[in-house]
């Protein structure tokens, strides 16, 4: 028989207003099992505790039932004061009698009645709670850090200065991501390679930090703690421990007309080739796709067609025959830092919800371009030397009309968020070009400015004061070509008035995307994500860098979109909790998760089928004499979540979830 | 008949097997058989009567057939679905089992049948098989046969429970689950219910209530019928087996129905096919949710 | 001289007590989806009952033993159990229409139902029913009563039996209650001086005989010498263990008790049919099973009907009903079962 | 003197439960709470982590307990805590409920919904809604839990 305490809060006068408390630990006391039942105005104040806590002693109780708010407000509260009298703190439970009852309903004897049914289902469900005891899991102090872009790099370099070692896999043959394709920054306009390069530097350099550049991440078992993650290291076709990056090779390459993607297509680079100087590490990779030697061996030509870079190489570092290879390390949390990527705005679409934006000629008209191109001819590294050229003839152009929200905001054809930095850095571009072009004059189109950020509001106030920018209110319809200018047609809503411009080049700002590949790096992770890709979090304010998987963070734009002041804090955090984690050799954890009977499971495995988390791994029951009874399933509880979902599928109930298990929710529905 | 009694035997001499499970005549009509010697395959027949589904003793929970070692089992088209349903769910491993598949030309409801096949005395599950042999049998016998017309519309007796109201069906079910005795043959000679403690004997807690009253019948039809979602490879036996005449064929069929209907599934007798609980599409219908 | 009653006069019998409020069970036609079959049921007027000879599908035992039977209710008061027993006594109820092998099983589960202890639920339905068996006018090949020492006319069990003749029935007293049951319906049966035609079933019996002979005494002697023989493995091995036979056995009598929760602190005792088929019948808590195999749980039900309830009670707890073979999904054939160790038993006899 | 049929129908209170998820319908009940949302009273929750924990046995159970109608909800498809624990229950009960309603219960007596975390007001509609359609519907006296009665 059991002794349950039944604890029935008043919560001043939220609750007592239209529960009659003390009628309802009354007729609680009268349920079997139930031998102590009181209640009290603040269950959850130092007194009240105080009244648990006594009670446990005086009555020797084996369950404690506080009908009181939202266990998800006070639960860890009352089961800590369960644990501080010596009661297992599993055996505390909270009948939630304010938000579900008190609180929506005014009728007092239909609440007080509603009352004990809702404490009356906790008095007999606890009846069948056990004693638990927390996990422990070892925990592997490696972090494994996907993608080198800043949240990437920061992630890392918080992390190794910390004290752990890291992996970073980066999918490109340098890091920097897309920080090291802009020319300044806002709101300070501080040179992006100038604050950039350093951070890079010191990853290469850093004792705990092994950098896997032109790398993917292949497959990833194990969880929290204790993650294998098998990584392939892409044919660069350089023997890296040969190379010095001396670059003659790049040099001799005799192909040089391959639009570089680092310049977004503005620029040229050879079939092997460093994408940036500052590249780190710096080393060349081969593009075998434009690499002569490797077109002919694919048309099948017999004698060797070029291999010019191989000649000059003075390490013979060049090796053609070069294999992906693979390598698994094994860590203890994982950072998800993979970026963006800028909308393609072309007729021609990947995806049935993203439609485009043909009326503006983007990949027809040479002097359509968007943020990222503009980046590069502002950038003093970039193809024109810093100098704002038109990429269709080269002049200067003196008019420059700038279209905000491409694809962002846009519940129609792109995508229904806000891209968040288009604001910012269209205000940057037009500063940009004020400074590049005195004559010049941009015009800006805008749904709205949304500037908010410390210093933003101020900057986008400089761009139009002392920038001279001219922010017109209004979409625009299309962009067509007249003459060597663009007619841009639009409308300012302010004034009403139609617009039409003849621009000399026009700058599209266009909405961020996560990174291709994404879903299926999140499947891999187990990661959910949401209709366009982006990353979930698992609480939007309370867990921002976490994911549903536990040892799982993410960083920066893979999430949403992020300017690079968001990035980096979230890549500190995502430090911060991984370093949190790494500080014990043992994760503990709450153990609410599914356990097998090994007697009746039979071994379907349906469980496995439908567990989100692949926590179902498969167990050899054998006899004395090690013959094979049978296999059945078993529970890796550094894996299961506890959603319960095996219990509710298996066919015979040989899986049970702590906390949620069948007897207790039986007895819970028998007290209906 | 003598193909595959050559063959029964050639498996046993050869010690390919232990023993062959098939099919043989008795007093009343045919029954299965168990052959583990040469001499007895003679024993062995095959023709319209055999209807049971043999895969249903592959079952681990069949520990005396077990014992016998290796099998060579004689599989219908329609009685491999259950070796693939078995195998999906990790209760056999195809390399440790002999397939013998026969091409038949549909069975009688009845192993005791004394009549021609024909379409007053098809099994009902035979309406509109082609009578081929499984793609998963190690061996075919038997001339190709054809399966004889349907005496009508296999699903006629589902499409009028459907017509009724919910307040009739409620009567009629109740009328019909009333007789339940709750032997559970149904479950016993199902090929695909193999647990080693059934959910509906589990008494802590005590979902289904064993009583046979109405309520623990209900719930144990409903609980039996869902389990078998997907699963049921649609042999009849359960209601073959039901000594109170309860035709518990239409929840099973009932239950294909949707099964097909929402998630264009249905069971084969090829093992990769995924069974349809436990996997999930992102658009699946959902137009009962609020 | 013998005593006829009508079709007519019987129905008038049946409605008199129907109006009087006795329960009348009676083989009645059922179609359910196609299939038909009889069974026994309570029938609410008498052009329901069909005499024509066709074996009900279940047996009698639901009448005096129901598969679910509340023995009494419980309330959990605090530290107290207040028990509520369930009655006893039942109302009166009428069999018509019993086959001979049913209504003998009553009289042979009666023994065990009074033997460590007096079984009130199973005596309670007892007194209150009245059992009136018809002579079967047909058998089919899985009939043996006569091999168990029965007959297509045996009267075992019943309070009255009636012989088919015509459009009549012959009408013979057999017990007390049956003498009871002639008095209040004394003008109904007149005395008839037509002699006797012979032995109205002798025909059926003959056809019951062709289908199996044995030596009862042989076959209790060579089971008790054989609990470990090869044949056991055998013979269990298309079993599937569904217990389907004991279900629909006159003369199993195996229950369960369970108690089933009606809310917090509330419920009932009740027990239930069970058969010793499936495997969870005997298995321990520990996880034990001492019939740990199809072969065991089959030799159990072969050993309990021909060799430990004769040895205990000197009656064989079988009346050859057939339905046991008439049911089973597996083809699993007591005749043929029983023939086999028939023949065994000789063999070993005349080793002797 | 008899009730007429409407009016003992309107009196009628029926009892229903509510079995939700955690992490979404739980929480946004609470912030129906926390937004003082007057609801009926009839429904009472039963929490549980996921949906996908959610078994067809509880809603029969509660049948038989005398509940005259039920809720099951959750979070929204994409949103669960768990990835794809809704998935599987939405699976589940879309087979449950035709085959519920093909033995003759009818399936208004079940809701299913999605509610959210931030979907209290949704919440409050289900629970009214619930309410008021069973309270139309009467008590469940139809299912078998009346019918104690021993078989044939």
């Amino acid at each position: 028989m059991s002794r349950i305490g039944v604890f029935i809060c008043h919560c001043g006068e939220n609750i007592g207003r239209t529960v009659d408390c003390a009628q309802v630990a009354q007729a609680m006391g009268e349920l079997p099992g139930v031998v102590h039942s009181v209640d009290y105005k603040y269950m959850c104040s130092d007194p009240g505790q105080a009244l648990i806590k006594q009670a446990i002693k005086e009555h020797n109780l084996d369950g404690v039932v506080v009908g009181a708010c939202s266990p998800h407000m006070h639960e860890k509260t009352f089961r800590k004061a369960a644990a501080a009298a010596g009661l297992n703190p599993y055996l505390c439970e909270m009948a939630n009698i304010r938000e579900h009852c008190s609180w929506i309903h005014e009728d007092r004897a239909e609440a007080t009645e509603k009352a004990k049914g809702l404490v009356r289902f906790i008095v007999e469900k606890i009846k069948y709670n056990r004693p638990l005891s927390n996990i422990f899991i070892p925990v592997n102090r490696r972090a494994l850090v996907i993608g080198g872009g800043i949240a990437g790099i920061q992630a890392a370099l918080d992390i190794a200065d910390g004290g752990r070692e890291v992996i970073l896999v980066e999918k490109e043959s340098s890091i920097g991501g897309h920080m090291s394709q802009l020319s300044e920054t806002f709101p300070t306009l501080d040179c992006s390679q100038c604050i950039l390069t350093p951070r890079m530097v010191e990853v290469a350099q850093h004792p705990r930090i092994k950098l896997l550049a032109y790398s993917e991440v292949e497959s990833v078992d194990g969880y929290i703690g204790n993650f294998e993650v098998k990584i392939r290291q892409k044919a660069r076709s350089i023997d890296v421990s040969k190379c010095n990056g001396c670059g003659e090779c790049t040099k001799n390459c005799p192909n040089k007309k391959i639009p570089s993607e680092f310049e977004q297509g503005l620029g040229f680079r050879t079939a092997i080739y460093v994408p940036f100087p500052q590249a780190v590490p710096n080393i060349p990779v081969l593009d075998r796709d434009n690499c002569a030697l490797f077109k002919g061996r694919a048309k099948g030509v017999k004698k060797q067609v070029c291999g010019k870079c191989a000649t000059v190489c003075g390490r013979r570092a060049i090796d053609f025959d070069q294999q992906d290879s693979f390598i698994t390390e094994k860590v203890g949390a994982i950072i998800v830092a993979t970026g963006y990527q800028l909308y393609w705005i072309g007729k021609e679409q990947e995806s049935e919800i993203l439609h485009g934006y043909g009326e503006y000629g983007y990949g027809t008209i040479p002097d359509v371009i968007d943020g990222l191109q503009f980046e590069r001819l502002a950038s003093a590294s970039g193809p024109t030397g810093g100098k704002i050229l038109r990429p269709s003839d080269g002049k200067e152009p003196k008019k420059i009309v700038f279209l905000q929200c491409i694809g962002s905001r846009d519940r129609a054809k792109g995508m229904e968020y806000c891209s968040k930095i288009c604001c910012m850095y269209v205000a940057k571009h037009t500063m940009l070009y004020h400074h590049k072009v005195h004559d010049g004059k941009a015009i800006v189109f805008y749904m709205d400015i949304r500037a908010g950020g410390k210093g933003y509001d101020e900057f986008v106030r400089r761009a139009i004061e002392e920038s001279h920018a001219l922010y017109l209110r209004g979409r625009v319809s299309s962009l067509t070509r007249n003459g060597d200018t663009i007619r841009v047609q639009g409308v300012d809503t302010l004034s009403g008035e139609p617009v039409s411009i003849d621009a000399d080049m026009v700058v599209l700002a266009t909405a961020m995307r996560p990174q291709p590949g994404i879903t299926s790096l999140a499947q891999k992770l187990s990661v959910s994500y949401d209709l366009h890709g982006f990353l979930n979090e698992a609480h939007p304010k309370l867990r921002p860098v976490e994911t549903n998987t536990a040892g799982i963070f993410v960083a920066g734009a893979c999430q949403a979109p992020r300017d690079i002041p968001d990035s980096v804090a979230m890549a500190s955090a995502t430090a911060s909790k991984v370093l949190g984690l790494f500080s014990n050799e043992q994760l503990e954890r709450e153990p609410l998760i599914a356990r097998v009977d090994r007697q009746t499971c039979t071994g379907c495995f349906h469980c496995e089928r439908v567990c989100p988390y692949g926590a179902v791994e498969r167990f050899e029951v054998k006899d004395r004499k090690g013959n094979l009874i049978k296999v059945i399933a078993e529970v890796n509880q550094g894996v299961c979540q506890g959603c319960g979902t095996c219990q509710a599928t298996c066919p015979s109930k040989s899986i049970e979830l702590d906390g949620f298990t069948d007897e207790q929710i039986f007895a819970a529905v028998n007290a209906l | 008949m003598e193909e595959l009694r050559e063959l029964a035997k050639k498996l046993l001499q050869e010690k390919q097997v232990n023993a062959v499970v098939g099919y043989e005549c008795d007093r009343r009509g045919v029954r299965p058989a168990f052959v583990d010697d040469p001499a007895g395959c003679d024993r062995l027949v095959f023709d319209h009567r055999c209807v049971q589904n043999l895969p249903a003793y592959l079952s681990p929970r069949r520990t005396n057939v077990a014992g016998l070692g290796r099998l060579a089992v004689v599989v219908k088209q329609c009685d491999a679905r259950a070796v693939a349903g078995l195998i999906r769910e990790s209760q056999l491993k195809r390399e440790n089992l002999v397939l013998i598949g026969v091409r038949c030309g549909g069975v009688a409801a009845n192993p005791n049948e004394s009549r021609e096949l024909g379409a007053e005395t098809l099994a009902l599950r035979c309406y509109g098989c082609s009578g081929t042999e499984t793609a998963m049998a190690d061996y075919v016998v038997g001339e190709p046969k054809t399966v004889p017309a349907a005496g009508g519309d296999r699903d006629a007796r589902l499409a009028e429970i459907e017509k009724m109201s919910p307040e009739e069906r409620l009567a009629l079910w109740k009328e019909w689950l009333s007789r339940c005795t709750r032997c559970h043959a149904c479950r016993q000679v199902c090929p695909m219910c193999f647990c080693e403690r059934c959910v509906a004997e589990k008494t802590q807690p005590n979902w289904i209530e064993s009583s046979p009253h109405i309520q623990g019948n209900f719930s144990w039809n409903v609980t039996r019928a869902l389990h078998l979602a997907g699963r049921c490879v649609d042999c009849g036996e359960c209601e073959r087996a039901c000594p109170a005449q309860i035709p518990l064929g239409l929840l099973n069929r009932k239950l294909a129905k949707i099964m097909s209907a929402r998630y264009g599934f249905a069971v084969t007798d090829d093992p990769s096919t995924p069974a349809p609980i436990g996997s999930y599409r992102l658009d699946d219908g959902q137009e009962f949710i609020l | 001289m013998r005593r006829m009653l009508s079709r007519t006069d019987l129905d008038a019998l049946v409605r008199d007590l129907l109006g009087a409020g006795t329960r009348v069970i009676a083989p009645v036609r059922r179609k359910v989806q196609g299939r038909e079959f009889v069974e026994y049921a309570p029938v609410q007027n008498p052009e329901e009952i069909a005499l024509d000879g066709s074996q009900p599908v279940r047996p009698l035992k639901q009448v005096v033993f129901p598969p679910t039977e509340t023995l009494f209710n419980y309330k959990q008061d605090k530290g107290l159990v207040q028990i509520q027993e369930a009655p006893t006594t039942f109302s009166d109820t009428l069999v018509i229409g019993a086959r001979p092998c049913d209504a003998a099983a009553l009289e042979i589960v009666d023994r065990v139902m009074d033997w460590d202890y007096h079984d009130e639920f199973w005596f309670g339905h007892r007194q209150a029913t009245t059992v009136v068996a018809v002579a079967c006018t047909d058998s089919d090949e899985s009939c043996f009563c006569t091999a168990v020492g029965l007959s297509p006319e045996s009267t075992r069990g019943a309070d009255w039996l009636l012989i088919p003749a015509g459009s009549s029935f012959e009408v013979r007293v057999v017990t007390p209650k049956g003498e009871a049951l002639l008095e209040s319906n004394k003008s109904r049966c007149p005395e008839s001086d037509v002699p006797e035609a012979g032995k109205a079933s002798s025909a059926v019996e003959e056809k019951v005989r062709a289908n199996l002979a044995m030596n009862p005494a042989k076959l209790q002697e060579w089971l008790g010498a054989h609990f470990e023989h090869p044949l056991w493995q055998k013979i269990a091995l298309r079993c599937h263990g569904c217990g389907a036979c004991a279900f629909v056995c006159p003369t199993c009598h195996c229950f369960d008790i369970v108690d089933e929760l009606e809310g917090v602190g509330r419920g009932a005792r009740r027990r239930n049919w069970d058969a010793c088929q499936p495997a969870l019948f005997t298995l321990h808590g520990s996880g034990h099973n001492p019939r740990k195999d199809q072969s065991a749980r089959f030799r159990q039900r072969v050993m309990h009907k021909f060799s430990i309830y004769p040895s205990r009670f000197g009656e064989i707890l079988c009346t050859g009903c057939g339905r046991c073979i008439r049911v089973c999904a597996a083809g699993m054939d007591l005749i043929a079962i029983l023939a086999e160790i028939g023949q065994n038993a000789e063999e070993a006899g005349s080793t002797l | 003197m008899s009730v007429p049929a409407k009016e003992k129908a309107s009196s009628f209170e029926p009892n229903i439960v509510a079995f939700v998820c955690n992490w979404c319908t739980y929480t946004g009940a609470d912030l129906a709470g926390t937004s003082r949302l007057n609801m009926a009273p009839n429904v009472r929750i039963i929490r549980l982590p996921c949906t996908g924990r959610i078994d067809t046995l509880f809603i029969l159970k509660a049948f038989e307990r005398g509940a005259d109608g039920v809720i099951v909800s959750g979070c929204h498809p994409a949103d669960c805590h768990y990835t794809a624990g809704n998935y599987h229950a939405r699976r589940r009960f879309a087979v449950f409920r035709e085959l519920m309603e093909f033995m003759g219960v009818d399936p208004q007596r079940i809701t299913f919904s999605w509610v959210s975390a931030s979907e209290g007001g949704k919440w409050a509609e289900v629970v009214n809604s619930t309410t008021e359609k069973v309270r139309e519907l009467g008590p469940f006296v139809s299912y078998p839990r009346v019918a104690h009665a021993q078989v044939k």
